[in-house]
């Protein structure tokens, strides 16, 4: 968390922060030595079609790791990430292909469906004192449950909602710049970090996000309504879920009621591997971006290397210990 | 200059796939081609099948095999195939599209429907039947369960489908599930295990029930099931070619590549196998262990 | 407050217990560790509910339900244990809740955050970087953070539970300055502190505990010392002087030779005899914790030996250091010292517990039931059992139990900082005894202090430090301005000494 | 006062010891409730059949969650117990199908296997300080990957060796009381769990456990080798994964190499349902067992009641839910 600067008077926060810099640029580490090597590995790696298929990758899992992040900074966890983000997709299908409303609606209906179930995890967690662990497990296996009776246990498609499909895969950086054909999806992704990391460091909501992690009590000895905030904080993953879960259903051009189940992890491990503490109390948004990234190069390269499947497991698994290690060491050093 | 086909398909552990991969294997090694053989973990992992479509088109195939989990989610990218000149060819179950030069597929509803048949056959055409299938959402799962209901109700008045459970597949969960149906309806006559894993947990929950009396009716092969049916432990299976959809797949990749017609629609087939018929020369050659 | 009762499982924490703060006093409460001065106050501050009595404000009832509700009757807090977010600024830990907003409330201001912060920090004049994240303070600066955050909240009633247990002398004295400005603004203060020193210098009235109960109230300007210690421990305490026994002819039990880590630790080199007690003095982030710890193995080192007995010793990890014979105390017992959740019966043995597993790993729970036992006798911790959790004890019974953990381990070279912290008179003198005792048995002491008063009144002689060197060692009965002398040795020594005189 | 206070006559202590036991009994409740809703609805439910069914299916995920809770009390998480599983089973496999050697070397080759791997894992924690979630996370997926790979892709049978499914699948007990057949399976794991009771409870590795997850730095302090402790509960807790390795094994006569994945949650699941806290420092073997019988009556009787499998979901996910909530409820009045 950098606090944009007042005045620089003593030296060592200054250096605290730069050496901060330094870090995430050194984050970055990782996810280099990667591209470099599947580069070299292969020339196929490097063209602009599989960049934008890995950030394509990336985009669905980068939302639900942010929303992720944000439960994980407060010193929870969510898993319900994953099945959350299927029931705001069949919320969207039917709002959109049941019901027949306009595209704005079912945006919203995504977006609302996914704050309501954060609001819920969050009631849970704050009111209710039940662990997040199993407060957000609960919820995983009630949105599932939900997403399939609702659906009624079969995708809903978005044929009747010209346009939908454009969420994700329409291009309108490409219409600007022609050479850059970015897909939609993955300027979302960008946007809901960029808007994150903005909440995290420069509103109330953000402060209290990390204070929580830091130390709850201490935070409720100083007068804070903790549950208000901490349902918050909830209530704003699951929103973010909710928008994941467009892109995911704009990608398929359905809602796929079934998925999700399993994304979590995906998710929580793209959040520790980008330095956000389980514990709570630190994370940026950043470096949740380079582990999503750094999964996504991973699993697109060992494909295109055509490392056979079960190999591609081995490898993802000690490359993640690695890739963590390494961060470690750094972190220690520094 | 290598010729070189990915196929992706809807899974990659189960022995279902493995014996495609096989077939696959089998043909690139007659035609001299290369093949990878690539799938999700599970059949709902739409978009997960969708990244490694994408990643196998990076890698500029000369054609590509796709078993669709969903086929209107891959429409995109198989239009971007199509465009660069990819002959793609779907195998195990279609997709809703013109865009594949030929399909390689078996008939799960019509197969289902089989098994359904011997059911009330070995039944008596009248009683108590249950369902463990492997996946409640999949084109795989919803067309073994449909074909079975379905000719169910329409030919069979006096069986009663008590219930359909779904076990993922998984050898353990569809034991435990089996023996809570079996609890619950201690009158059963029938279970159908609508894949390979739910059929071996039909029979493993029905033996450490000490159930001996039920009709067990599987699908797919293995080793463990074809020792079930010689056990006498499950009555009948119904087999898929799934080497023979690999080898088709490959094949038909090869002859599309080199601008040869291809037949729109391979059908690969299925057969229903027991005790009686096990050992004999073209179902041996369809079982796979 | 009158009539207040309180239990806990287990413990009767309050018991009819009655205090009376006026508007505009400092009213001292004093008592044993575990007397229930913490609940007493907690209660107060909406923390803890009571079971029975009364709170009257002003002569009007009030229930206290919540820290809020406190808050919004002008109680502030400043909590006996650090209550702070450590991955926060200190900036956003002195005005959590009540951070300065923009953008029509939207956008935290972060610019007026720092610079109110700023502003109270500058009042207490301490110079810290408000942008400075909590979890890289020492203590003593951490305490000062807690400090500045009560202060802001502007209250009528400020409790402050044992504020300079980490403080030193120059600190102290800037608290002080701050206190007394409050006191002639009108606002209450409730002063807890183990330091008798104290007393005199800044409370107005003093009311004692004991045993959960009140004694009584009485000036503390008229009052001798010694009448509110025997008020406290119903008895009377010896004060002796320090007697240095001759060591000339003692081995060399511990060495260090030029010990080295960046600015923290600059070619550190002593040596401790056995039966020898060597006190270390010296101002705040003068680095003696830091020596210690590297001796200990807690943290790493550039260069440097260790010579234990003569031998030279490697040691990179604690488990070394007390396979060498070394124990070490930290400073900071909640984070480095107790295993919270665990009961105090485990926490004594935590570092003997190879002694007590028999045949195939099992414990003999017997005999540390046994052991444990005779150290909370002979340590009077205050605890309903040794069964009991240790972060149930109050704080300064908690540091009893870490001192009885090392006590236990029977080690050679004992280094204890701050050991006294947070302790009342009579255990503390119990543990000079103690310390004393442990010398006379032969064993190398290194005690790190930051009270002058318990360094000069233990040491046989007297290291001190400034901003990581050794400045100089003195003999026993030197003067406090030779100490501060040598603290301030870099700086030259001027300034410090005016405020130590003020101090003093 | 402090000669009252070191006397353990003082009524306090005892109280609060009975408090614990009354707790640990209360901790039922959750349970009976569900059992006694179950006869009530179904006749099926209640018969000795029936009520060995649930016991056998909570064999293979109790130990599992056995393994998990040492993991857990330490502070760390485990998240390959259902990979290591499977990995295990495969060794097993090679043991006695590939390599025809008798069946105790097989049940050795689990152990040793399970051993391994937990010794890998607690290597990456304790000595490169890779956060527990990353080094599990990376193990359960190399653990899959060497699953597929040693098995080539193919369950391995055990039809060569006879008496293997008796491991799980046979009754000692049944032999010597012909009335209670209680299989094997559920016997191993009340005996897994006595002995880990045990050594939670009366031996210093069990004492570290508690204490490393309480505070580690202030143990580190105290002059004890954590990392060698670390290393040895995680080895213990692969050990214990490897006798689930041979009891899946044994009751499906076959190493599954494709299952395991998600096995994980379910495990820690039942460990949090059983009162073990997620931070560590606390936790019981009886409340994991608790947790493990409370997850399978609740799939049981459900399924016995021919719920839909998309309301089994809700359902579940809603009564774990709640089942911690009146938990925490309790707790918090005692
Ligand atoms: N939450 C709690 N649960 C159980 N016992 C408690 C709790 N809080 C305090 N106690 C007990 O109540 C008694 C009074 O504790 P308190 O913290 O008020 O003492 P204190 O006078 O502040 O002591 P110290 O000088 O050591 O800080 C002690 O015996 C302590 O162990
Ligand atoms: N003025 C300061 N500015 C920045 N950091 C400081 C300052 N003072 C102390 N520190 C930090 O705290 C560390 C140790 O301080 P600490 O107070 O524990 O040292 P000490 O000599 O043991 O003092 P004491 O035991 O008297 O509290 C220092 O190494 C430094 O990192
Ligand atoms: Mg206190
Ligand atoms: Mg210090």
């Amino acid at each position: 968390m950098t606090t944009e600067a007042a005045t620089p008077a003593a030296p060592s926060p200054a250096a605290a922060r730069l050496s901060g810099a330094h870090h995430r640029l050194l984050a970055f580490a990782s996810l280099i030595v990667l591209i470099l090597g599947f580069s070299l590995a292969s020339p196929n790696f490097m063209q602009t079609s599989n960049i934008i298929a890995i950030l394509q990758a990336t985009s669905v899992n980068g939302v639900l790791a942010i929303a992720a992040t944000l439960v994980i900074i407060t010193g929870g966890i969510d898993l319900s990430v994953g099945t959350l983000m299927t029931f705001c997709a069949v919320i969207c299908g039917v709002v959109l292909t049941y019901w027949g409303l306009p595209l704005p609606l079912g945006v919203l209906g995504a977006i609302l469906a996914g704050a309501a179930a954060g609001f819920c995890s969050g009631t849970f967690v704050a009111k209710l004192k039940v662990p997040p662990f199993i407060a957000t497990l609960g919820m995983m296996l009630i949105l599932k449950g939900l997403s399939l009776v609702i659906s009624g246990t079969r995708p809903i498609y978005f044929n009747d909602t010209p346009g939908f499909t454009e969420i994700a895969q329409g291009s309108i950086v490409g219409v600007l710049i022609p050479s850059v054909p970015l897909p939609n999806g993955v300027l979302i992704l960008f946007l809901v970090a960029i808007a994150v990391s903005f909440i995290l460091s420069k509103t109330a909501l953000g402060r209290y996000t990390f204070a929580l992690g830091s130390n709850e009590e201490a935070v409720r000895l100083s007068g804070v309504n903790t549950d208000r905030w901490k349902i918050a904080v909830y209530t704003l993953a699951g929103s973010i879920c909710g928008i994941a879960g467009l892109l995911i259903a704009s990608r398929l051009n359905s809602a796929q009621p079934a998925l999700g189940q399993g994304y979590e992890l995906d998710a929580i491990a793209a959040v520790v591997i980008g330095g956000t503490s389980l514990s709570g109390g630190r994370g940026t948004v950043l470096g949740t971006l380079i582990g999503a990234l750094i999964m996504s190069v991973l699993l697109n390269g060992l494909r295109i290397l055509s490392v056979a499947q079960e190999w591609q497991t081995v490898v993802t698994g000690s490359i993640i210990i690695l890739a963590v290690y390494i961060d470690m060491l750094r972190r220690r050093k520094l | 200059q290598e010729t070189y086909i990915p196929l992706i398909s809807k899974g990659f552990q189960h022995q279902f796939w493995q014996a495609v991969k096989a077939g696959a294997d089998k043909a690139a090694a007659e035609f001299g081609v290369t093949v990878t053989f690539e799938g999700p973990d599970t059949e709902a992992q739409v978009d997960r099948q969708i990244d490694m479509l994408a990643a196998a088109l990076a890698k500029n195939p000369q054609a590509i095999g796709f078993a669709a989990l969903d086929s209107q989610a891959a429409i995109p990218l198989l239009r971007k195939a199509q465009e660069a000149g990819i002959p793609v060819i779907a195998f195990d179950s279609g997709v809703d599209s013109d865009i594949p030069v030929a399909t390689a597929s078996t008939d799960n509803l019509a197969a289902a429907a089989l098994a359904a048949d011997k059911m009330a056959e070995l039944i008596g055409g009248e009683g108590k039947v249950a369902l463990v299938v492997h996946d409640q959402t999949s084109r795989t799962g919803i067309d073994r369960r449909d074909g079975f209901v379905n000719r169910v109700e329409e030919a069979y008045p006096n069986i009663e489908i008590v219930t359909v459970q779904y076990g993922g597949g998984d050898h353990l969960q569809s034991t435990e599930i089996t023996k809570s149906i079996l609890q619950a309806n201690p009158d059963l006559k029938g279970i159908f295990g609508a894949n390979e894993g739910s059929a071996i947990g039909v029979v493993n929950g029905a033996r450490e029930l000490g159930k001996t009396d039920l009709v067990i009716i599987g699908y797919d092969s293995g080793a463990q099931q074809k020792q079930a049916i010689r056990d006498g432990l499950m009555a009948g299976a119904i087999t898929q070619n799934p080497v023979g959809i690999g080898y088709e797949t490959v094949a038909a990749a090869v002859k599309a590549i080199k601008g040869e017609e291809v037949p729109a629609a391979i059908d690969t087939g299925f057969y229903w196998y027991d005790k009686s018929n096990i050992d004999d020369p073209e179902i041996a050659a369809v079982l796979y262990d | 407050m009158a009539g207040i009762d309180k239990s806990f499982p287990g413990v009767r924490a309050l018991n009819g217990a009655r205090f009376e703060l006026l508007a505009g006093e400092v009213h001292a409460l004093m008592g044993e560790n575990g007397a229930g001065k913490s609940t007493l106050m907690k209660i107060l501050a909406g923390i803890y509910q009571k079971d029975r009595g009364a709170i009257l404000i002003d002569g009007n009832p009030a229930e206290i339900a919540s820290p809020r509700a406190a808050q919004a009757l002008g109680i502030g807090i400043i909590h006996q244990e650090l209550s702070l977010m450590p991955d926060l600024t200190a900036a956003q830990n002195i005005l959590i809740g009540r951070e300065p907003r923009r953008a029509g409330g939207l956008l935290l201001d972060e610019a007026a955050l720092n610079a109110r912060a700023a502003a109270i920090l500058q009042g207490m004049n301490l110079s810290l970087d408000p942008r400075t994240p909590v979890h890289g303070l020492s203590i003593a600066r951490q305490q000062m953070v807690e400090i500045a955050k009560a202060l802001s909240y502007k209250s009528r009633v400020l409790i402050m539970d044992e504020p300079t247990a980490a403080l030193n002398d120059t600190e102290i004295a800037e608290l002080f300055t701050i206190i007394r400005k409050l006191r002639g603004e009108g606002v209450g203060i409730v002063y807890i502190s183990h330091k008798m020193d104290e007393l005199k210098r800044i409370a107005d009235r003093v009311t004692v505990m004991r045993d959960s109960e009140t004694v009584d109230t009485v000036p503390a300007a008229e009052t001798p010392v010694e009448t509110i210690i025997s008020m406290m421990v119903g008895r009377k305490l010896s004060d002796e002087a320090v007697k240095v026994p001759d060591l000339s002819a003692a081995e060399v039990a511990l060495e260090v030779r030029g010990l080295r880590r960046g600015a923290e630790i600059r070619d550190v080199s002593f040596s401790v005899r056995k039966g020898e007690i060597l006190g270390f003095a010296g101002l705040m982030g003068a680095g003696r914790t830091e020596v210690a710890r590297a001796i200990f193995g807690a943290d790493p080192l550039e260069a440097g030996e260790i010579h234990v007995h003569g031998r030279k010793v490697a040691i990179a990890q604690p488990k070394d250091a007390v396979r060498a014979g070394i124990g070490y105390l930290s400073e900071d017992r909640k984070q480095f010292g107790l295993a919270t959740g665990m009961d105090v019966r485990n926490n004594i043995a935590l570092a003997s517990l190879s002694r007590f597993t028999g045949a195939g790993g099992i414990l003999r729970d017997g005999a540390m039931r046994e052991a444990a036992v005779g150290y909370i006798d002979m340590l009077s911790i205050k605890t309903p059992s040794d069964l009991q959790e240790a972060r149930l004890l109050s704080g300064g019974n908690q540091q009893k139990v870490v001192i009885a953990k090392w006590l236990l381990r029977d080690c050679d070279i004992l280094i204890f900082d701050e050991p006294t912290r947070g302790i009342d008179v009579g255990a503390k003198s119990e543990i000079y005894k103690l310390l004393n005792s442990l010398a006379a048995q032969g064993r190398a002491v290194i005690v790190i202090s930051s009270e002058l008063p318990e360094i000069l009144r233990l040491s046989h002689r007297i290291a001190v430090m400034c901003e990581g060197r050794l400045t100089g060692i003195l003999p026993a009965g030197a003067s406090q301005e030779e100490i501060m002398k040598l603290a301030t040795q870099r700086n030259g020594a001027t300034g410090a000494q005016q405020q130590m005189g003020d101090a003093a």
